[in-house]
This record gives structure tokens, C-alpha cells and sequence, in this order.
């Protein structure tokens, strides 16, 4: 087997070091009745020729796209060659939480200009090393609210966060019994400030929302801030489309306490959902309670700067059962790729990006709305998603773009059933404008409603 | 090795107007700005402007200040840092995979759908339990999933648990996700040999008397969830009443849990579903091999009892068979299954770390079932070999046999004044990466070493003689090592003022 | 412009320590009217992405097959991931000629690496960092030859010798007016042994045999080699595909002096001819003569093994129109590829892959046999390679094989006169027992001559 | 950086059984065995057993002995290392390139035939020539099939001509190739300023005369095939009167060769076919920015005036253009044209390095005709910084205006005993790449510096501090530089040794 480095002889002479006669003798350890007395029942191992045709294959059952008018917390962004190329080096591949500062410099300075620009990004102070991902993000962003807010036990969850990351936050406050989430309604495709203003009261530890929101729409934060400061409540910004920070004011300047959210649109392609990248950003006061691993400056013996993790005394490996978060293994390596992505796009390409974005998801809804079946739903700003409402049938509509091999938006109504024949619509600078036009050629060739 | 000085932080090198990145042509009319004039975006304070092969360079650099898998063994214990084949990571990058969208209608991802139905399928196999779930980022995520099943499977029979109980060998993650899944944690006591103890274990420094397996159960009885155990545990040794203490547990309606980390000891060797496992998780950036990037992804599925599977995570994949004709070849179709009203949830936003599954999966065909029971078998001679060459120096604190790692004490050398820490700097000027060190907290001074199967003769020789080298210099000249590493680009970090007054990000001077 | 490091200020900077106002004050020493002024005819820069797609573009614009059949001095071969892996490390993929020894150690050592291993596939005793491809190195086996062997002026080459390589020995030939290139005919696939013996005669200073062959024949020479060694000529092995070395003794050992060739089987692809290998091995008599770089071992001032460019008396850049070639890049990248899958293969998957691909080739040739079209023409021994007569329409073939994604074997007719109507063709380890059998029906389905 | 021993040959730590590939299964009847029993493979003496991960290692440790451009600063003059973009790799590994046949029918390779058509066209306009082929496989192939194109010219038109003119500043190539092309070479002789001498010129040392362009053009006359020139010239000096010379060359009927090595100076700025040239090369390893690959492999096109496009190797690509209605867009059609009957052959077995020309084609389209304009000015640029900043430590022994690299000589350090190979090797110990040195020959102890465009002024500055340090070192403590380098790797190696009693592979002991 070409990973092991097996050979008659040595094998002999290891067994012979340790004194046994066979590599069994030293299963002697699990109790006989415990193990296992037969092969697995798994097909027996395969040349590299074999497992990669077998991979291509899968891959090949899934269906290309020429172009994938698809968000939802997922986007289709350009990758610069340099990404795959750097991440790609077994220094940076292969290497675990750098444990030992004096040989994981490379990690553990990346992670910090990694933690510079999270905060430079959302406005906010302190960042750490990730989470996993949009969803889990927002999870630990209010745990932690509930944690720092002590004795408020609400959470106020806009509905315009995305339904998969109010999933999460279901399942992860389900256990804790003393919690409650808190839904806050919708108006003409934002927060509706009425109904938050009915639900803020003296227990809202925080309030969650989106920024842009899963419907594309952007959330005016320094409006509903208010509000919610007053009450004494947390703002938390939850952005699952990190591009948009080079539009939007940062979140921690127009009244978030925390900003959370996936940050996979940096040098990642969609990966049917993962790796991605979960990140979290407070202001300096929280620091101690952030979850997860922290890289900070300091000097080697000899006075040289150097980087280290630290505040570890929050982490489950100290303080087990009191620990600020359980995460342990986190996205390191889809940080690096953020990283250096940032570092190659600059202010100017964050800004150019997101300003082309912006004019892609322009162009393709006043296009679309040319289409006799397409309506606009109430306009609000929006960055490179937008709502529309179709009148035809949407499984037509479905079927003509695949033919075209052309990915629709998404429909809507199994996520909300008050946009029910709506569709999400997303554009990046991967959508050329001929991309545009074939897809809305297709849709005008897709039968009329009857 | 050319680079003597420190790489800067790009920050202090950006240069107004350079740029690393160009954009296309815009060729649909400009964006009108449509932002309330408070949200549209101000500058930028810490993105550098670079041009291309300034950031290549910069991160071509850092890197060299890492020590990767590829540099050399890497025996992390606990950590399972095996080769990572590249066969693997060019199977991930496969555009068919990558360029998939996690909202697209299920018959547009057959192949993802069917690698995620077959990796399921081994890894059922290998634990030797019908039920799994791929969706957690890591092994921590899977322990909280794990453990958020075990809450679900007791409210479902109408019991509301609160106890959980962890051995105190057990990883920090595991106190941290009981707590996370809104459990109370008690901790159970090691016997000298690093196993769980049934009986009551009296602390022969303070007296104080903690409460054995035994106790606990009769004590806390139904209040008992179950029970969260790292087998191999920590030390490396099977817990070989595994079975008696399942069956304790299980008389009182508890679930085990086992933390399954240590995986690498036992895949086509023994399966926890068949020795009184009820779930349990999988590190597959650690057993299964795909890389550790620094920090992560990983993943980390669970497993799971017939009697859990109603409470896994959603969507679950599902498979249906196309009827055949006889001597035809079976089609299937995949698809996600939404409809599971007494699941969990969700625990992560999508179906997990997909790319580290691929990764999994070739690490599956690769070994195929003989190939892993092979890989198994080499890690544990590893680590006997290792041990052998290694226990006339270092203290073994547990001489209970070792499976894939093995975990010394610092004992003979802190006579000299030398601790693990200064033992695990000065291998640094050796060229090596140290161990795990301090892990697990019952033994003093650990220094856990898990060579994995990847390492052939020679390399486990030149660390053993690098260790055996050192034990030589604590002998004869112990103060020099309090000063290692002196081979490494920096020496030893002031981590109390980083705590203290900590600096975590770059500001403009 | 993203690669290029401008900026404003720095710019200035630049300028004014030079103590010009602008750059074009720097092209001051081109006279002004020898200079272009206007803007090159061309289009304008473009972003990364503009360029992937306009390359992923061009690359669709080529047909891919599911299976190709065809070798003829480009095969198909299973390339290992870390092969790519290893050569993308910027360490090899970026440095140049090892000119410095203390930072260029990896590159040498390879290098030392790599020319051992070709000595001990050829069984020769001294080779070289590399030549660029079989043609080329062809040529400079075959100038090396008349050099060694002083007053002889003839050169003959068996017609089992690539016609590509034998048309660069012509041109290379050509003006070199005293020396004379004959070719030596062919019976039943293989050198002639009659016309050889008839050719042979005191100015003959070398003879190049294929080994295997063009046709895929394997030469026999021992036999051959007796006549010219007693000639005092010079026989010089040339070989197109260099996995037979795992299959057919090593030249060295069975009589050539020289042996020469192509090495892209070894961890290569077909990339329409190039990046290619060119490889040579000599007797250790000869290495003051091998032409282009040769690396050695020596030891530094502290007595360290290390490795160094050496014989470099023979080299353009000290012996200018008096060296032995004028070779100075080479195929570095390439024959490190090769050294990394040799590597890989070690003796047991050189000697296994060898014997799958005689395996798959017997398989294809007995299964094309049954096909009624099909006829052998008198056998040889063969590796991967061999030649059927076709006596169906060629086009009509063509034409079915390409609407199963399939690429047939050469059409030898262009090559051959006396094979017009024959196909070589080719398997290797890539081509599975299922492509094999879906060329064979989809050939049955020809429409049968009339 | 962590790798302090030396990383043995792969021969010595192989261990029979280990392997490092595994093959398929196989699907067919195993092979029969019809070879002669003579011709059957034997053992093999140097093929390593070793696992994987086992050859993985090696080659990352061997990588760290070497130093790369995206290491830092890697001005070696005359070659051109400039920063060698990702995207080019990539889009050069897409699967329907790298797969594609060079024997496969036109009609199915039509992308591979327009990307070379394409580059093609791009590198007419670059050099204002129209006739261009892409087989030659580097710069001294390119030069041979200069040569020969200009034998084949003269021989059309009846000629027999025998002597190519070269400057002693050519590059060592220049005459290897004439000489392989069948020609006697003659020196041109150099004025002090690194030109072409028109007239004669006295040797200083010797007394000796040699005969300048202007006496070798009325002497040898009809004998002259052509001239082989490098513009700018070695020592990074227009030969400004260049047209002059061509004129002087033309008026004999003999061609003019253009060496393009330095076409970095001129793309853009200056057209080879508006200046006189009739023949020349380019390297797309150099100018074009393709990765040299530690020697290779490169890419050096031949382009020539229309009269030498007859000349030109086979086959050559032809495009189609299909009749169109007006207003629609035209189609192209593209194939191999092997009937050239006046065609010199074939320079390389099928079409040249075509991986190398995808690289170079992704150059061009990125830059574009303003990048690359902008790239060349960048590079005269930085050259001449670095001139400006070395100016006063160190000898300019040519004072012409620089383009686009400078050439040093190492006379103002020789007065205390230190010369170029010192200052070389300490800049090793700087940690970085020296400069070309000893060539051009004309520039006793010549130290050619050549900072590409791809240079930002950080890096400059830092390369220019280490120099300027080192010439300080040489006034301070000149002896120490002989010791240099101290910090590499490896010190000083021994090459006579080498060279005397070579040992060129490795042999079992
Ligand atoms: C025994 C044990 N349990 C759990 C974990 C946590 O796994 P992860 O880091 O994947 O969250 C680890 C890993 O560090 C471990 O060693
Ligand atoms: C001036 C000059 N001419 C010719 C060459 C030869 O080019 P190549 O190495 O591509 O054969 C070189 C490169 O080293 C050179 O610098």
C-alpha cells in the first residue's frame, strides 16, 4: 500500500524492538470478545488511477452550469489562481493549530492579519480565528450575547436572517431551557420596526439581523439600533455574504455590538456548502468572551515581534465545561484563503467588486423585469440579491433553464411562504452580461401562464 | 531558509495605488447607488495594496516559518497527523464538486448526494452503527451534535437527563460540548493505569475522595444521560472494561458516548458498535486524513444507534432503487430527506464540510477494507516502537499496553530541573515538530507522541535518537535546555504580557 | 496592472533618485527614430478572470475523448497527484539554472538523482540534466556520434525511427555538407538486417535503431549490434517511449554505445507535444563529449556532499562555437517530473506498469483481430504498441470512432507508403477493458467495405 | 528552515518492499510473454523503494535548498526572472490542453491551433515581423533555426555563404548555434562602451588587432551569411547604431539575427522589424514571464521578415476564414499546413512547447499592449535604480545609458582583493540570489543585475542595502568575504574536484 511505508525486513525489526512477534500480539490491550474477527465488508484498496476515475465519475453526475443565478448564502465569486496556489504549499496544507509558537510563525501571523481585517471589515475591534461557518457563527455570537447580557434570557432573531442559520439557532438554544428565541417580523422585505419595538422589552439580551438580510434587502442598522440600544439590548449584524462589506457602511460604525457571518465569498467557490468560513467581530469590551482560538502580538525572549495564541484561559481546554465555546479544530486554512484573497484584492478591489456586484444584480433585475411574468416585489436597497415575484409556472420555468444549463434563483416559497412564486435572484462579476441576456431569453421562451 | 529576517506584516508594507488584483471590464451599465447615504462604505484601514507577487511572496515566506507534515514526522498525539495524499485534495478540486451550489435541486447533484450516501456507508461499517450524520465541522460540532441526540433520544422517551459523565482524561471539547447541549457535567476519576475507575479514587495528595463509575450510577441513576468516553483514551489505552461500563450505564437508561478521536487505533480492528457504543463522532481531518490547514476544516460525523436515527440532523440523504430486471444492474437516485419531525435540526448551515468529505472518501477507496485494517495495525507498531526505544529514558506513568500513541511523563528529567516544555523547545532544534504536551492533564508533565502508520523506520529512528539525545543533555548540562529553542527563527514568546495586554490586531501607528 | 508593483508616490520615488522626470527620459539610448510611436496594435490588459475564461475557452475548443488509441511517440499515461503537487512548489517551478551551488542544492541534487536514473533505465553509464524532446535529443546523439567517431561521415538510420525525429535529423544534418544521413529499410516491421550489412562500411560512424520502434516492434540489438561493432561503427538506441525500459532490457546491455530518447511517459502528458523529455546515456568514454548541462558530486570547504554543475569545459558559454552543443535551457521542470515518478514507481511499478501496458496492448490487438476488417500484418514482439492492417474505409472509421468520444490509432499510410490501409495502435494502463471492448463494437459497427 | 541535515539521496535510505505507487487492478489477461529471453527486463539498481509520503518529503526538503523567485529578488541578468503568475499554470493544466494528442486530426485541436495562431500574431506585431514559428524549445534552439532560415535563404537565391558575424558580447549560445548551423563564426570586436566596434581595435593588453564590422564587411563581403546580434546588447546597452550596422549588412545581401534575450528593454518601445532586423528569437521563458523551471523547459519562437517565411519549419498553421453575410461575426477555421517545400524541416519533434506558449499567450492577453508597454518602462526603471543607488560603491564599466539591467564591474572591490564570486556569495548570506556574474566577458568581473519590472521599491531598496553593505564590508574587512557564504546551506564547493574526478551518478557501495 503506497501510504504505508511497509517492507518485509523492517516491519521484522520494529516487531523485534518492541519485543512481539506479530503486529496483532499487540491488539493485546482491547479484550478479545471486544474486537472485530472478520474483514470489513468494504471493497479492498485501489491504485490512485482507480480512485480517481471513481471521483471523476461522481463528479461528473453533477450538473455543470454555464452560469448560476444562485446566492442564498452560497455565491459564485472569482478565485485568483495565487489562492489555490498558496493554500496549496504543505506548510500552510498540512500544518495543525500552531501550539508551538516558535515554528507555526507563519500561521499564527496570517491568523492575526486575518483578525485585523475582520475588524477592519466589520468595523468592530476584536476578531478571532473563525468559526465554521455563517450558521454556527451566528449561534456563537448569541451565546455569547446571552453570556455577556447575563441575566436577559430573550433573543430577538429577525426573520430576514437566513432560514438555515434560524435553523441552527433552533437546534443549538433547544437545550438551554432558561432561553428563548424570538422571531421579529418582516415588512416590505426588511425588519419590521413596529414589531421589534412590540418585542424588545427588558429581557432581550440581543437582537440578530440581517445585514444585507437572505432576501437581499439592506437592513438600515442605525435606524433599528436605536431601538434596541435603548432597551438595553445587543445589536447583532449577521452578513452571509461577506462582499457586501465593500458596499455597505461596516457594521460595527452604524450601531452593531457584534457582526457575524460566512465569509466564503473571499476566495472560495460554493463546495455544496463547505468548507466555508464563519467569522465573528466585537467591540474591545467583549473580548474575554469571544469563542474560539485568538492570535495576539507580542515578543520572543530576544525582544523580536512574534505571535502567539492567547486569552486561552476562555477555551475549552482550560476551562472545559466553562469555556466561552467547545470549538476546537476551526476553518483555519478557508481563513488563510480569505486572507489572502483581502490581501491580493486591497481596498480597491473589495470596493471594484462589490461595486460591479452591485451593477450585475442592477442590470439582471431591470432585465428580468422587461419579462411580461416578472414583478417587483416592494424595492429596497439591495447588493447582489434581489426578490422578484414570477407569475408563471416554476417548474417550467425550472425546467427551460436547465435545458440551457442555466441555474434559476431560488424559489422562495419552501423558505417563506408569504413569497410563495417568488425567486431569489443573485448576480456577481461572474455574470456576464451575455449570461444575462441567454437567461432572460430563456424565460421569455417559457410558455405563458394560462 | 534564505529569509534570516522576519516577514513584516503586509500592513506596514502596503503603498498607496498598488494593486494586486485587476477587474474585468464592467460591461453592463455602472451601479447606481442606491444605499442610504449612512450605509454606503467608507474606507478601508487594513487592506493592504500589494501588487500580485508582493502578496505571493509574503505568504510564500510565512509559510516557511511553519512546519508542515511534509517537513517531517509530526507527532501530535491526539492529532493523528498522517500523510495527506495530494490524490485526495486533486479529487476535492474536481469543478464538478466545487462549482456545486448547496441550494441546487437534488437531481442536479447525483454525484455529490451518492459520494455522501457511500461515505456513510463506511463509515457505518467501520463503527459497526446503522446511523450517521456528516454535518459537523469538527469533532467538537460532533460531540455537541452527538450529545444533543442523546438530550433528544431521553425527552423523546419523556425522561428529562441532566447529568453527563466524563472521565477526567477526557479532551477539553467534551466538558465543552455537554455544556453547549445544556447538560451538567461530572467528571469521573482515572485509575493509576489511565482508565476509568469503577470504584471510589481518594486523592493521595488532598484526601479528598471522587466518586467512581459505580457510585455515580447508583447515585445520580436515571438523572445520568449518558456518559462521554474517549476509547483508546487519551493514554492510549484501551478501555478494556468498555463493555461492563456500557452495561452499567445502559441499566440505568444512559447512552454512551464515545469521543472517537482516537480512531486510529481501532478501524478494522474493533468497531465501538460493537462493544456497547451507542454514538460517538469521527475526526475525519484526523483518522481519515484529510489535512489539518493550521487549524482546521475538519470534520466531524457521528454515529449512531437504530434508536437515535429519528433525531439526526437534517436533511439526511436517502437512496432509491430503480426496479430491474434480473442480472440488471441496480440504478439509484439520491435525494435529501427534509421531513424528519423529531431531528435535532441543523448544526451547520448547509451538509457540512463537504470538501473534507471527498477527501475522506478517496481515503477510504484508497485503503479499502484491508488497506485501513493494514494502516491501523502499522500506527499501533509505530507507537510500540516508539515506546520501546523511548522507555528506559522517559517515564511511562501507565505501562498498560499502548495502541496507536504513547504518552511519557517528564518525571526522570524534571529531577534534573527540565520540564516537558523544555523538552519539546529543544526538539524544535532538532528539526523536529514536538508532540502533544500536557495533554492529558492526569499525566504529569505528558508528552504524547502518535507517530501514526505514515512513518517508516528511519524517521521514527531519528526522532527517537533526537529525544534520546536530549534525554542525554538533561543529564549533563540540564540548563542549557531551558534555553532551546535556539535553532528556531524566534526563541520562546512572552505569552503572559499577549494575555495580559493583548494586541490583537494591527493598528496604523 | 496587477503584477506590476506601481504606485504613484513610490513611482516619484524611483524617478527622481535616478534623476529623470519620467521614464521615457530612460529610453534616451534608443535612438528616436528607431522607436515605435504608437500604441502596439493589440488588445488592451485584461483582469484574471477575463483570462481564465478565454483560456477555458480555447481548451473546450478541443475535442476530448473518452479513450485515446493513438501513441506514436505521445502517450498517455497515468500521472500521479504528487507529481503536481511536488513541480507547482514555486522552490523548483520558479528558480533557473543552478548556477549558484549554495542555493541550489535541491535542483542538483535532482538533477544527480535524475541522471543516475537514466543510466540505470539504459544501462548506460553518464546522461545528462536533459535535452528536449526524443527528436532533438536524436540529433544531438547522432552529432556526438560523428564527433567521437572523427573521420567517419555517415550516419544511418533504420526507418523504425519516428519519422519526426528522423526529419529533424535531416534538417539538422543538412548543413553540415560532409556529413551524409542514410536510411536502412525495414523488413516485416524491423531493421533490415540485409540492408544494414549492405550499408555498413568503414565511414559509417554510427547506426540509430528504434527501440522499440516507430511500429512498436522490438529491435533485437544484440543481433543487430554485432555487424556494427565489427563495422567499428557505433549503435545508438532510440527510444519513444520510455516505459518499455520496464519491459525490454536496457539498451547498455544488449550492445548500444548510446542511447537516446523520449522521456514524457514518465509523468508526463500528451500537451500536444510539448513539454516533452529529451533523454541521452552514454558509455562513461564518452562524457567529455555528452552535450548540455551535467551536474556532479563533490564536497564544499567543510567537507559537506554536495553537487555542482561540472564538465562545463564542453559548454557554449566557455567553449562557445567549439562546444559540444549549444544547448543551454533545457527541460529542468520536466525531468524533475520524471525523477518524481520514478520515484514513485520504484522497480516494482516501473516493471508493473510495463507488464499492464504489454497486457493491454495484447488484449486490444486479439480483440481488434476479431474483427473482420482487421489483419494482422507479420508479428513482432511489441510493448504498447503495434500496427493492423485495415481493410475497411479509414474514414468511415474515423468518423465512428469519433462519435463515441473515442481517438483511433495512426493512420500509417502517411508515414509509410508501404503500410497506407494500416493503423498503429496503442493501449496503456489507462485504457480499461471497457474502452477497449467499446472501441471494438463501435468498429464493428463500421459499415463494412464493399 | 527546520531541515539543518542534509537530505541523503533518495538511493540510500531505499528499502526493498516499500512502495510509493500502487497499480490497478488489472482487467485484462495478463500479458503473454513474447520477448526474446535476451531483451527481457532485468533488475533495476537505482529505482528507491520508498513509500508515498517517503517521496513527497524528499522532494519538499530538496525544494528548500533552493532559492525561488517568490523567495524574493532573483536578478539574474539576462534572464529575465520575473514574477511567474498562478494564472498561467492554471489555465495551462486545463484538462483539454494537457490531454490533448499532437498527432490528433486538425479538425479536433482546433482550440491548441487558434491559441498558437493567436500567440503567433501577437508576437508579429510585438517584433513588427511577419513570419513567425513556435517550435524552437529555447533560446539557442530558436537561434539555430535563425541560422538555418538564413542558410536556407542564401541557398535559395543560389548562395553559399559561410560566415555568421558575432560581437565577443554575445552570449556563449550565439556561436554554438552557428556553429551548429554549419557556419564559421567571426568575432565582432566591442568598443569601450559594449557596442558593436565599426572600426578596428587595438587591444590594449596584447597589441593585437581586431578587425571591426566595418574592415570584416568589406573583407568577407559575399561570405557573409549574417550577423547575430543582441539588442540591447549584453551589457543592457542599445546599439544605437543599429541601423547603420543592418544597412552595412543588407548592402553585402547578408541578414541580420537578432538575439532577443532582451526584448524586456523593448516590447512596445521598440519593433526589431522596424529597426533592420530580418531573423530573430524571443525567449517566453524570459521576456514572457513562463517559469524557468530550474533550467527549463522554455519556448524560443523564431520571427523573420516575409522573404524567410518560405524557410520556416513545418508545419505551420493556417487559418480559414469562412464567408460571412456582412454584419455577422466571421468564423475561423484553423489547420497544419505541412506542405512548405522550401521549408528548413523540423526543429522539434511535434510543435514546440506548446504548455510553455498557453503560459505565455495568458501573458500576453493579461498585459496586454499597455501592460506591456508599461512592464518594459517599469523594468528600465528599476534597472536604472539600481544603477542610481550603486552607482558610487560600484564600477559602472560601461557608462551608456542602461535599459532594462546594468552591468557592474567588480574593480573597485578587486583593489582590496575581493571579487565578483565573493560579493555573490555574500549576498547569499543577505539572503538573496546573486546576479548573473561573469558574463557579458567583455566587463572584467562583471555583476549583471536585471530587477524585472516585477520589483517594487521595498524590494529594490533591500537588494541595493545588501550590496551597499557588502561594499563596505570589503573596505572594513575584506578577508571575511572570502569565506562567504556562511549562512547557506552548503560553504563553498569543491569544483575542480568535480570536474577532475567526476562522479555523475550515484552508485551502490
Ligand atoms: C480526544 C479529542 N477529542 C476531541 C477533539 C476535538 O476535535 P476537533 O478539534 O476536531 O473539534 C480532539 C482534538 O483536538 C481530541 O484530541
Ligand atoms: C543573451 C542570451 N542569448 C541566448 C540565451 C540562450 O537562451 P536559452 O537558454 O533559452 O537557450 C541566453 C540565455 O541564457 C541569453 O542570455
Amino acid at each position: 500500500m503506497r501510504y504505508l511505508p511497509s517492507s518485509p525486513s523492517e516491519d521484522q525489526a520494529l516487531l523485534a524492538t518492541i519485543g512481539v512477534a506479530r503486529a496483532e500480539d499487540l491488539l493485546a490491550g482491547i479484550p478479545e470478545g471486544l474486537r472485530l474477527h472478520r474483514a470489513l465488508d468494504l471493497p479492498t484498496q485501489c491504485s490512485e488511477q482507480e480512485v480517481t476515475w471513481d471521483f471523476m465519475d461522481l463528479a461528473q453526475r453533477n450538473q455543470r452550469f454555464c452560469a448560476q443565478f444562485l446566492g442564498a448564502g452560497a455565491y459564485d465569486h472569482f478565485v485568483p489562481a495565487a489562492v489555490d496556489a498558496l493554500v496549496g504549499r504543505q506548510e500552510w496544507l498540512t500544518a495543525y493549530t500552531p501550539y508551538q509558537p516558535e515554528i507555526s510563525q507563519g500561521t499564527l501571523q496570517h491568523i492575526f492579519e486575518y483578525q485585523t481585517q475582520v475588524c477592519d471589515l466589520t468595523g468592530l475591534e476584536v476578531s478571532n480565528a473563525s468559526l465554521y461557518d455563517g450558521g454556527t457563527a451566528c449561534v456563537e455570537a448569541a451565546l455569547m450575547a446571552v453570556r455577556v447580557a447575563k441575566k436577559r434570557k430573550t433573543l430577538l432573531v429577525s426573520r430576514g436572517i437566513h432560514p438555515f442559520y434560524r435553523q441552527i439557532l433552533a437546534t443549538s438554544f433547544a437545550p438551554h431551557e432558561d432561553l428563548k428565541v424570538v422571531e421579529v417580523a418582516l415588512r416590505d422585505g426588511v425588519t419590521d420596526p413596529a414589531d421589534l419595538q412590540a418585542k424588545l422589552n427588558g429581557d432581550v439580551a440581543a437582537v440578530l439581523l440581517g445585514y444585507p438580510n437572505f432576501l437581499g434587502c439592506v437592513e438600515d442598522l442605525t435606524a433599528l439600533a436605536t431601538p434596541i440600544h435603548a432597551a438595553g439590548a445587543l445589536v447583532v449584524s449577521v452578513t452571509q455574504e461577506a462582499l457586501a462589506f465593500g458596499w455597505l457602511e461596516a457594521p460595527g460604525k452604524v450601531g452593531a455590538d457584534f457582526a457575524c457571518g460566512e465569509a466564503m465569498s473571499l476566495g472560495n467557490r460554493p463546495s455544496f456548502g463547505g468548507p466555508y468560513l464563519g467569522f465573528i467581530a466585537v467591540k474591545d469590551a467583549f473580548k474575554r468572551e469571544l469563542p474560539g482560538r485568538i492570535v495576539g502580538q507580542t515578543k520572543d525572549l530576544d525582544g523580536r515581534t512574534g505571535y502567539v495564541l492567547t486569552l486561552t484561559a476562555r477555551e475549552q481546554h482550560i476551562r472545559r465545561d466553562k469555556a466561552t465555546s467547545n470549538i476546537c479544530s476551526n476553518q483555519g486554512l478557508v481563513a488563510l484563503r480569505a486572507n489572502i484573497f483581502l490581501q491580493l484584492a486591497g481596498p480597491e478591489g473589495m470596493k471594484g467588486l462589490a461595486e460591479q456586484n452591485a451593477a450585475k444584480a442592477q442590470y439582471l433585475r431591470q432585465r428580468l423585469l422587461e419579462l411580461p411574468d416578472m414583478e417587483a416585489v416592494p424595492e429596497q436597497p439591495f447588493f447582489n440579491e434581489f426578490v422578484l415575484r414570477y407569475k408563471g409556472d416554476m417548474a417550467a420555468l425550472q425546467a427551460a433553464c436547465l435545458e440551457e444549463s442555466l441555474l434559476p434563483g431560488l424559489d422562495l416559497g419552501r423558505f417563506y411562504p408569504e413569497y410563495a412564486g417568488c425567486i431569489l435572484w443573485c448576480a456577481t462579476e461572474l455574470h456576464s452580461r451575455r449570461m444575462i441576456e441567454s437567461l432572460v431569453e430563456t424565460l421569455a421562451r417559457v410558455p405563458a401562464t394560462v | 531558509m534564505f529569509l534570516r529576517q522576519r516577514e513584516t506584516l503586509s500592513f506596514d508594507r502596503s503603498v498607496p495605488g498598488k494593486r494586486g488584483m485587476d477587474l474585468p471590464k464592467l460591461d453592463v451599465p455602472a451601479a447606481r447607488d442606491t444605499r442610504p447615504a449612512h450605509l454606503k462604505r467608507g474606507g478601508f484601514a487594513a487592506l493592504p495594496e500589494l501588487s500580485e507577487v508582493e502578496v505571493i511572496r509574503h505568504f510564500t515566506r510565512l509559510s516557511k516559518w511553519n512546519y508542515g507534515l511534509e517537513d517531517g514526522m509530526y507527532p501530535l498525539g491526539s492529532c493523528t497527523m498522517k500523510h495527506n495524499p495530494r490524490v485526495n485534495e486533486k479529487v476535492a478540486a474536481l469543478a464538478g464538486f466545487t462549482d456545486s451550489h448547496p441550494m441546487a435541486p437534488d437531481a442536479l447533484v447525483q454525484g455529490n448526494l451518492e459520494l455522501i450516501y457511500t461515505l456513510q456507508e463506511w463509515l457505518k461499517e467501520i463503527t459497526g452503527l446503522p446511523g450517521v450524520t456528516l454535518q459537523p465541522s469538527a469533532g467538537a460540532n460532533g460531540e455537541m451534535t452527538g450529545i444533543m441526540l442523546i438530550r433528544a433520544y431521553h425527552l423523546a422517551k419523556g425522561s428529562h437527563r441532566r447529568v453527563i459523565l466524563i472521565p477526567d482524561s477526557g479532551h477539553g471539547t467534551n466538558p465543552a460540548s455537554a455544556a453547549m447541549a445544556g447538560f451538567e457535567v461530572v467528571e469521573l476519576p482515572s485509575r493509576p493505569d489511565g482508565t476509568i475507575s469503577f470504584e471510589d479514587v481518594t486523592d493521595p495528595v488532598n484526601g479528598r475522595v471522587r466518586k467512581g463509575l459505580q457510585t455515580l450510577v447508583s447515585e445520580l441513576g436515571t438523572e445520568i444521560a449518558g456518559a462521554m468516553i474517549t476509547n483508546p483514551n487519551t493514554t492510549g489505552v484501551f478501555e478494556f472494561r468498555f463493555k461492563e461500563i456500557s452495561d452499567l450505564l445502559h441499566s440505568v437508561g444512559a447512552l454512551v458516548y464515545m469521543d472517537g478521536a482516537n480512531m486510529n487505533a481501532l478501524v478494522g480492528v474493533a468497531r465501538p458498535g460493537d462493544f456497547g457504543v451507542d454514538v460517538m463522532h469521527l475526526n475525519l481531518h484526523k483518522s481519515f486524513s484529510t489535512p489539518h490547514g493550521g487549524g482546521g476544516p475538519g470534520a466531524g460525523p457521528v454515529c449512531c444507534i437504530q434508536a437515535m436515527i429519528p433525531f439526526l440532523p437534517v436533511p439526511v440523504v436517502v437512496r432509491a432503487t430503480e426496479k430491474v430486471g434480473e442480472g440488471e444492474v441496480a440504478r439509484h437516485s439520491y435525494h435529501w430527506d427534509w421531513n424528519q419531525p423529531q431531528s435535532i435540526g441543523k448544526v451547520h448551515t448547509f451538509y457540512g464540510n463537504f470538501g473534507v468529505l471527498v477527501r475522506a472518501l478517496a481515503y477510504c477507496f484508497s485503503h479499502g477494507s484491508d488497506g485501513l485494517r493494514e494502516a491501523t495495525l502499522r500506527a499501533i507498531v509505530n507507537a510500540n516502537y516508539v515506546r520501546a526505544r523511548l522507555k528506559h529514558a522517559f517515564a511511562l506513568h501507565i505501562e498498560s499496553p499502548s495502541l496507536h500513541e504513547v504518552v511519557f511523563s517528564d518525571s526522570n528529567q524534571a529531577r534534573h530541573g527540565v520540564h516537558t516544555l523544555d523538552i519539546a523547545k529543544r526538539l524544535i532544534d532538532h528539526g523536529y515538530h514536538p508532540p502533544t504536551i500536557y495533554f492529558p492533564l492526569i499525566v504529569p508533565g505528558a508528552l504524547m507522541i502518535e507517530p501514526t502508520e505514515s512513518e517508516g523506520k528511519d524517521e521514527l529512528d531519528a526522532y527517537c535518537d533526537a529525544l534520546l539525545e536530549i534525554a542525554r543533555e538533561v543529564e549533563e548540562n540540564p540548563d542549557a535546555l531551558h534555553q532551546a529553542p535556539t535553532q528556531a527563527p524566534l526563541r520562546r514568546m512572552d505569552e503572559t504580557t499577549a494575555a495580559r495586554k493583548p494586541v490583537l490586531r494591527w493598528a496604523k501607528a
